[in-house]
Order: C-alpha cells, then structure tokens, then sequence
C-alpha cells in the first residue's frame, strides 16, 4: 500500500463512501417506490429492512453520508478558495471527528430502540 | 476519450465543456443535497424508527406536495449526483474501451429506470 | 540499424540542444543523441547565471566583459573567441528570453542581473552586475527552454543511447556508432556534419559537483582516434562545493554578499584579494581556501572547509533568490543558511579544455590549422579556449548558448553545402564497438571496475587536484598505467542485454582514464603556474615560455604514451586586444 | 540473500562516525528471465548522512552488478531516481538513511507506479513524456520581439516561481492514485508545465492550453488526493496550483 499521507485517505474515503451511499441509494428507491405494486409487496421488502443488521447497517450508512457530505464541503472549499489547500489537513481531520460524532450520535439514539424491538 | 498523444490530436480534442459543466454540477448538487439528505435522515431515521415507516406512513406523508417535491429533488438530485460519481470511478478504473461502454451502458439504464420508478411512485400517489 | 540525417548532436544538455536547435532552423534534417533523458543532464545543475553586458543594473559594456574574460582565463584565452562571445551573448541572452526563458526581473521588469567573481567595470575597477539569473536555478531554466524549443522544432531525439565510436576517416567525420541502452542493440549513424557536445569529465575526481554520468565519453573517443585534447591540465576547482559532498553551491551567494570565514570568523579574502574580496576569480578562492585549511584554520570535524556566511542577508533574499542552495543545505547537512554558517570545501566543477575547436565549433585535428571535416564541438566538451586557463562564473552557460548556436549554424550550412560521405559497411563501421563489449563480457579478469574507479578518483583528487607538484603527478602517470593494466581484467558479470548499466559503468571508466591520462601528461608537462593550474614547483606564470596551449594526442603506436603539442594563443580580438599583464584584484 | 558488509559512502570514513546496519530490501524484476518481481535483501552498512542513492551505488558496485535503476546528478536536480522508498515516493539522492531508517531497521525501494518496468527500478518513461508534450511545453508568442526583452514585472515572473522549479523526475505523477489505475490521465506533471504557461504573461496560447486542460484526460480528473503535493521533492505545492489552473478553465471558459 502507497503511504500517502492525509489527503490520500480522504479521497479514498469518499469514493468509497460515495460508491456505498450509491448502492444503498438504489435499493432505497427500489423499495420505496415499490410501493406502487402495492402493501403487501411493499411491507415484505420493509419487515426485511426492520431486521437489526439492516439496521445498524443504516448507522454506517448514516455516518457515510455524513462523511461524504462534510468532506463534499472540505472540497468545494479548496476548490474555490486560495486558502482550503493550505488547510486540507486540518479540514479532513474536522470532517473526521463530525463523522464520528455523528455515528455515534445516531448510535447513541437508534440502539436503544434496536434493542429494545421497536 | 483517448489521451492525446501528440500535440495536433490535443489541439483537435479541445473543444467540449461537458467535463467542466459536471464538474460544477456535482458542487452544486452536491451543497444541496447536504442539506436535503441530512434533514432526510434525521426526520426518517433518527427522529423515528425504521418500524414507523409503514406503507400507511409513507404515503400519508406523500400525500403533502411539499414533500413530493422535498423527495424528487432528492431523488433527481442524488442519482444524478451518484451516477456521475460512478461513471468518474469507471472511467477511472475500467480502461479498456469495449467494457467501458457496456458498464456505463447498463450502469446507466438502471438508473433511469430507477429513477423512472421513484418519479411514478412519487407522483402515483 | 541504421539511420541518416544531415546533422547529428550527440549530447542533450544546453550546447547540444542549442546546437539542434539552431541546425533545424538551417533547414536540414536533425537528430539528438543522448545517453539520457535530456532534461536530465547536467547543464540543470548551474545555478548562479549567464553573464552578459545588458546593463540593465548598471551600466556596463561587452569590452569589460571581454577583457575579465581574458584576465580570468589568465591571458590564455584566445582573445578573437572572448571578442565574439562577450559580443554574442547579449543577443543570445535576449533569444532565450523570447524563448520563454522565465528570468527574474527588476523592479523596472527587465532580466534581473547581479555580481558574480571575477566581472568587474571598467576593466576591473569594482565588481558589476552582469551575471542574468533566473533565481538560483538559471542552468535548470535554460535546459528545459531549450528542451521545450526542441519539442515544439520537432527535433528527433534518440534517449539512452551511448555514442562509442566516431566515424573519421581521411579527415572526414562519416556519423557514428551508438549502443542502444533498452535494447543492447548497436546503431549506426550516417550523417554530413557530427556535433559532440556531451558534457565534461569531472567524475575522475572524488570530489565534484559533476554527475555520476560526466565521463568524458566523447572527448576519450576523439583522443583515442589519435586526435588532439587541448588545455587538459586546466580544470576548475568550484570554491564552494558543499563540505564533503561536493554539491555546487553558486557563486552567486557571494554575489548576493554572502562571506567566506575560516575558524575564527575571519573574512580571509580580504588578504588574497583586497579589491573584490570574496567575488575573485574561482581559481584564486578555491586556493585561498585550500591555503587556510593547510595553515590550521579549517572549519569542521576534519578541519577541511571553512564557512559561508549569509546570517546577515534578509530571509527573503536566503529563500527567494537563493532558494536552490538554501534546499540542498537543509536537506544535506542539516543546516539552515538563514542562522547557521555552511561548511563548504572546493569541488572539482569544470574542463576548460577539451576538444579543441575554431569559433564556428569545427574540431581541430592539430595545432596547426587542421581540421576534421565534418565535426564540430560545442560546450564543456568543447575547447574554443574561451576560458583560458581559469574560467569565470556565468561563462560555462554563455559558452553553451553562444558555440552550442554558432556550431549549430555552422554545421547546419556545412550540411546543405555537402553530399553524405562514403559510409564503411555496417560491420566494418561497428567493429571497434563490438570488439569494446566484447572485451567487456567475455574478460577472463575479476577487477571490479568500481574499485578501480574509485582508487582514480582519490589519486586524482590528491595529485592533480588544486595545488600540484612534478613529484606528484609523474606518481600519478605511474597510477593511471596500474589502473589501466587493471582495467584490462574487468569483466562484466551481468550477461543481460536490456538495460546493462554494468556494461555501461565499465565502458565509462575506461573513457575516464584516458581523460585522466591527457590530464595529467599535460599538467605534469606544464612548468608554470597559470590560473587553476597551480604548481608548487613552478609558482609563477611563465608567459615567456608557456603562453601557449597544451595539445595532448594519444601515442597510437605505445601504449600509455602521451605526445604533447602547441598551439599559438590568439592575442588579439578582431577589434580588441589586451597585453598581458600581472593578474591581481 | 545475504551480501558482506562494506562502507556505502561517497564521504570520507572516519572512525568516529557511528556506521549504521541496515537491511536494504529492493523489488528486482528481469523480463529476459524472471516471469514476476521478487524482493531481494542486501546487509549493508551506511551513515546516518548517507543518500540512500549511496546506498542503492554500493549495492551495485560491490554487492550485485546487475542491479538496474536510472541516476544522475546525486543532488536532486536531473530527476532520474524517482523511487518509492519506504512506500512513498522520493528522489533516491534526496532522501537521507537517517530519515527513512534507523539502525538495524529495514529501507525498502521499489519502482515508480503506474509506468511499465523495464527492469529493476528502471521503468518505461515515455508515456510520461507524452502526457508532457501533449499540454504543448513551449513558449509562444508570434507576435514580433522586441529587441531586447519582453518586460514583466517581478510579481508577474513570481508567478512561475513554482511551476518552473519542475524537473519531471515523475514522482508526483506516479504518486497519483488515479494514474496508478488509468494512464490516459495527462497527470500533475503534465498539468504543473501547462501552469507554467498558462499563467506566464508573455505567452499567448493560454486558451488553447486552458482547452487541454478542460478534456476528460485534463485537471478534472484530479480528486485532490494529495499524494503528487508530498511527493514532490522540489517542494512544489502541486495540488494548488491543480486547483489554479481548475478556476482559470472554469472562468476561461465561463
């Protein structure tokens, strides 16, 4: 593995994060709009979503749009701003720390109810 | 498009914005849609439970037009920003030329028909 | 394989592609040979500046030029050559300014200039501001604007490939024969007018600014065709090469204002030289310095350097003009030049002889007017005897452009002029090659070609180096028989073809102890002192008897034999002329 | 594979300097006969000062003749011994023992990604030069010159400052994870030489320049990883002037 620095990691990070909230974009429409073919097929697909590993799925999922957002925004800085290169690092090591608030945030919410069946 | 390899092809290829037009397009959409999916998760994720979510609840919700139009931007807005995204991660990766055109190909069909089925069921409603 | 074209250039750095430049310009057909990629050779490594009188500073003249020209080459420079140069070099310093070139500017936005060793104003009356800088990189700048015309001229280059034969036959160069590095392959060469500007031979010293590639190929080629190397003895020893490393620190330091101290803080240049201090000529630094070190009063673990001082310029000048030096000093030792005094030592830096040539580049096959059709020589390769016996700061990159173009002109002309010489069959014309690489691989010896090369380098630098002696030096003549007998029984044990940077080490080293060879013959030979030919034994300058070129041609009927000739010093310029006279400052 | 020991360095030995031991452990590869690249590890001894490039000489001097990579100058000015050293990218001749390895510990050198190697360190430069000459690399300007210089201000000339340190020793590009994975992108070399151009005052082909830098091959493939800007070893801030050169197509164009 090449022992690139900051930068490196976010870039990967974000495809990363951006190729996952894309595959879990599609099965969302996917089973949202399948609501059209009516209830029942409708609450199949969502009593499988109701399952816990789907769920705390949705917790990482949460924390890589979070990801992806925050460091959407750390690029469009350096991107049109002389000074956002200069503080790349710095920026990504923000966007870091709110992801990880933000997971364990929703963590921090949602596990009670997992545990708790509801 | 294949890299240019002498001066006259570069010179010859030097014509289209389209990449710059994307560029802008995933800043743009991209700044929209942190809000949008944010306040999208927290109202349906952390606000409420995965079990609230029911095909009753969902459609009364999509019953307001507000929020029709709130869920097709996303909707718009995040596959459009996605299937970009992706076609910038094949172009990267995938490099011979054949293949490149049928993942795009069928890449770009689910999509539509994605879409498709989000914008009917949107509007079905 | 063979090839054709009207002009060859067998070297890629500053002359060589100056020289393909202006040969396409002249409508004939170029190509470019270099052993290297081009923007890799050395001409990158120059720093300080290319002078020419612009006056852009203050006012100057291309007659002050001419004359520090010659007081710096001790008044062995040919007069005619310094006239056309000092001359030249203004025009050809605002071509590579429209050649992009990007130069730093004063405030008025004209190229910036500053002071470098030895230019002085109204012939030698202070130090003036002639050298043209592009910050500290002004060598890298000129090789990649010149690398960056050859791209836009279209200039055929052929990378990686080692010229190892010339073919001359009846006074006529016919091209040449190349070794392809990524296939093992031999090229033959046809064309009507051969440039050699391949670079110098500072590698036979251990320590030098020069790289690892500058082997005096193209001038051992030539001399072992029985042909004549001029001014071997005359190599420059650069006062401030890094401590121990040799890395070139510009001259352009002390023309920022920057001090040379030994162990007691002591600005000791204002004892050799009281006029300009620290901006004397290279030779009369390089000796001063080695003087302090042999009387005690060296810097450093093994007292062998003294120190620069630029604790006193602003940080911006330390980082912006002289940005290059102030990298390589933090990188290498560790020492920042904006608080720290950098250890520095002489480091052998320049040839100013080698393959003797007339204004237009030609080559001369003797001292008396003879030529080799067909063959012409530009650069540091070169000797045009611009430099004399000592060259100045500034000189070596004027030299490039100014005879890297006049050779390129010429060339081009000779070609239209001309039709293609007779060509030997490829085997006869690839013959002494193969038999070269032959011997090579197929050697039934165990030396090992680093350690001879290695066991050069330290008695080069310890008996032909900066301060000489007979006693030395006839010891030298002794060491290069040894290591040449040695050399014979070299053998290369990589048998691949691809990519054999063994076999290519091994055929450089033998190029080096030729130069070594005419080197040394001809300093030992030379019983004066003379710009940076300095002898212990012979202290003073003997214009009497020595004001006359070394003509060092290789004895094709003994071995290790040297034959030395003469040739006349040009006295006079076409309208300038300057009697010789003490060399003080 | 273990070799005998010997002095690495170019510098003279003193007893006094501390010798540090070190295991030297190169990626060879030799397409006439192997069908793979494999490590090789060589014992040598070297000073804590020493280039790794000195250490990298000895190697093929004393120890093994066939070892094949590209070098120079030694001083990081020619470009030639890009290597990835220790799993990044750096001039051979630039990166000290000391900074890459302590006594005892392990240096690792491996060839430059993204470009074919030809045998050893040694790889196929040519694709690079070709990024490089397809962003035209020369000046120009037809208007007629003046008879001395063109005149540009010294903030003007400041603006190249960075751009024209470049010496397209390579390892920016072969730093880039998305050259590693598609060569057709031209690259942060190719993109640092069309800044030199675009933003010299005196040249006149900016748009055509700025059009180049537009393709899909161009600046927008660049997703700022940052790896070009720390590989660099003239300390040019690539990434930024990548961005430079993004807004001057964007506004160029706009």
């Amino acid at each position: 593995m090449y022992r690139g620095r900051e930068g490196q990691w976010a870039f990967l990070l974000h495809r990363l994060s951006g190729l996952a909230i894309l595959l879990y974009l599609m099965l969302h429409v996917f089973s949202i709009g399948s609501f059209i073919f009516g209830e029942r097929f409708y609450m199949a697909i969502h009593e499988t979503y109701d399952l816990w590993p789907f769920r705390i799925g949705l917790l990482f999922v949460t924390a890589g749009v979070v990801y992806h957002a925050f460091n959407g925004l750390r690029i469009i800085v350096m991107d049109f701003t002389g000074f956002g290169v200069a503080y790349q690092r710095q920026m990504w090591y923000g966007v870091m720390a709110i992801s990880l608030l933000a997971f364990v945030g929703a963590a921090w919410v949602v596990m009670p109810r997992i545990l708790g069946g509801y | 498009m294949i890299r240019a390899r002498t001066f006259t092809d570069a010179r010859q290829q030097a014509h289209s914005n389209a990449e710059l037009n994307w560029w802008i397009f995933m800043r743009i959409s991209g700044l929209i849609l942190v809000f949008l999916i944010l306040g999208h998760i927290y109202m349906t994720f952390i606000q409420v439970s995965e079990s609230d979510a029911t095909f009753d609840a969902v459609v009364n919700k999509l019953a307001n037009p507000a929020w029709k139009f709130y869920d097709w931007l996303i909707l718009a807005l995040s596959l459009l920003h996605g299937a970009n995204g992706a076609r910038y991660s094949i172009e990267d990766y995938v490099r011979s030329r054949p293949n490149r055109a049928w993942v795009k190909g069928v890449f770009f069909t689910v999509i539509a028909l994605l879409f498709t089925l989000g914008t009917v069921g949107l509007f079905s409603i | 394989m063979h090839h054709r074209y009207d002009v060859l250039v067998v070297g890629a750095g500053g002359a060589g592609l100056m020289a393909a430049l202006y040969a396409a310009k002249g409508d004939v057909s170029v190509a470019c040979i270099s052993k290297l990629y081009p923007t890799r050779s050395h001409t990158g490594a120059a720093q300080g500046g290319i002078g020419a009188a612009l006056g852009n500073v203050q006012e100057d003249h291309w007659e002050w030029h001419m004359f520090d020209t010659v007081k710096g080459g001790d008044y062995l420079t040919d007069q005619d050559a310094a006239e056309v140069f000092a001359k030249d070099i203004i025009d050809a310093v605002y071509e590579l300014e429209h050649m992009g070139l990007p130069f730093s500017r004063t405030p008025e936005g004209k190229i910036a200039q500053r002071k470098f060793g030895g230019h002085t104003r109204d012939f030698g009356k202070a130090a003036v501001e002639r050298s043209c800088y592009a910050k500290d990189r002004t060598g890298h700048m000129i090789l990649q604007t010149l690398y960056q015309q050859n791209v836009k001229a279209g200039t055929t280059f052929f990378n990686e490939f080692h010229v190892t034969d010339l073919l001359i036959e009846d006074g006529r160069c016919q091209g040449l024969v190349a070794y392809e590095l990524s296939t093992g392959e031999l090229h033959t060469f046809h064309a009507k007018a051969v440039i050699l500007a391949a670079g110098g031979y500072g590698r036979v010293f251990k320590i030098t600014s020069n790289a690892l590639t500058l082997t005096g190929d193209l001038m051992s080629i030539y001399y072992r065709k029985g042909l004549p190397l001029e001014d071997m003895e005359f190599y420059q020893f650069h006062p401030t090469g890094l401590a121990k490393l040799g890395i070139l620190v510009t001259e352009g330091i002390r023309g920022e204002g920057g001090i040379l101290r030994n162990d007691s803080g002591e600005r000791f240049m204002e004892r050799y030289a009281p006029t300009i201090k620290d901006l004397a000529p290279r030779d009369i630094v390089s000796r001063s310095i080695i003087t302090e070190i042999r009387e005690g009063r060296g810097v450093g673990r093994d007292k062998d350097a003294v120190n620069i001082d630029l604790t006193h310029l602003p940080r911006e000048v330390i980082e912006g003009k002289l940005a290059e030096i102030t990298d390589l000093a933090r990188t290498y030792l560790g020492m920042d030049p904006v608080k720290d005094l950098v250890p520095i030592q002489p480091t052998a830096h320049y040839a100013m002889g080698g393959i003797p040539t007339n204004l237009d580049g030609l080559c001369l096959s003797d001292g008396s007017g003879g030529t080799v059709e067909g063959l012409y020589a530009a650069g540091e390769q070169a000797c045009v005897s611009l430099h004399g016996a000592n060259r100045l700061g500034t000189n070596s990159l004027g030299d490039l452009v100014v005879f890297g173009r006049r050779a390129g002109i010429a060339a081009a002309k000779y070609a239209r002029q001309v039709e293609y010489p007779d060509m030997p069959e490829t085997g006869d014309a690839q013959r002494e090659s193969v038999d070269l690489f032959e011997r090579l691989r197929n050697g039934s010896g165990k030396e090992n070609a680093a350690a001879i090369r290695k066991e050069l380098q330290e008695s080069m630098m310890n008996n032909v180096g900066i301060f000489r002696n007979g006693k030395d030096m006839a010891a030298q003549v002794d060491i290069i028989k040894e290591l040449k007998a040695r050399y014979q029984g070299v053998t290369v044990s990589d048998p691949s073809r691809r990519y054999n940077s063994e076999l290519i080490e091994a055929m450089e080293l033998g190029f080096m102890l030729d130069c070594a060879e005419a080197m040394t013959a001809s300093a030992l030979n030379r019983t004066e002192s003379r710009g940076a030919h300095d002898r212990e034994d012979f202290t003073e300058r003997n214009d009497a008897e020595w004001l006359k070129h070394t003509m060092a041609y290789k004895n094709l009927n003994k071995a290790d034999d040297v034959i030395i000739g003469y040739k006349p010093v040009a006295l006079k310029g076409f309208t300038r002329a300057f009697e010789p006279k003490p060399r003080v400052y | 594979m273990t070799q005998t020991h010997a002095q690495a360095s170019s510098a003279p030995v003193s007893a006094s300097v501390p010798m540090l031991q070190l295991k030297v452990k190169v990626l060879r590869f030799d397409p006439e006969k192997d069908k793979k690249a494999y490590w090789t590890t060589y014992d040598v001894e070297a000073q804590a000062g020493d280039r790794v490039l000195d250490v990298i000489n000895h190697i093929k001097w004393y120890l093994e003749p066939s070892l094949t990579f590209r070098r120079s100058c030694m001083h990081g000015i020619c470009g030639s011994d890009a290597m990835l050293i220790n799993g990044r990218n750096r001039l051979a001749c630039k990166t000290l023992v000391r900074d890459v390895a302590k006594s005892g510990g392990t240096i690792t050198v491996e060839p430059i990604r993204g470009l074919k190697v030809e045998k050893d360190l040694l790889v196929d430069m040519e694709p690079f030069f070709d990024s490089y000459k397809a962003i035209m690399p020369y000046f120009i300007n037809e208007s007629p010159a003046p008879a001395a210089e063109r005149i540009q201000s010294e903030e003007e000339a400041e603006r190249m400052a960075h751009s024209s340190n470049c010496i397209l020793c390579a390892c920016c590009t072969t730093s880039c994870p998305i050259f590693w994975v598609n060569g057709s992108y031209l690259g942060p070399a190719a993109i640092v030489q069309a800044h030199r151009f675009i933003f010299d005052t005196r040249d006149e082909a900016t748009q055509q320049r700025l059009g180049i830098m537009n393709q899909n091959t161009g600046v927008w493939r660049c997703r700022t990883a940052y790896n070009c800007t720390e590989a660099c070893p003239r300390d040019i801030p690539i990434t930024q002037l990548i961005e430079e050169v993004k807004r001057a197509v964007m506004y160029g164009q706009a």
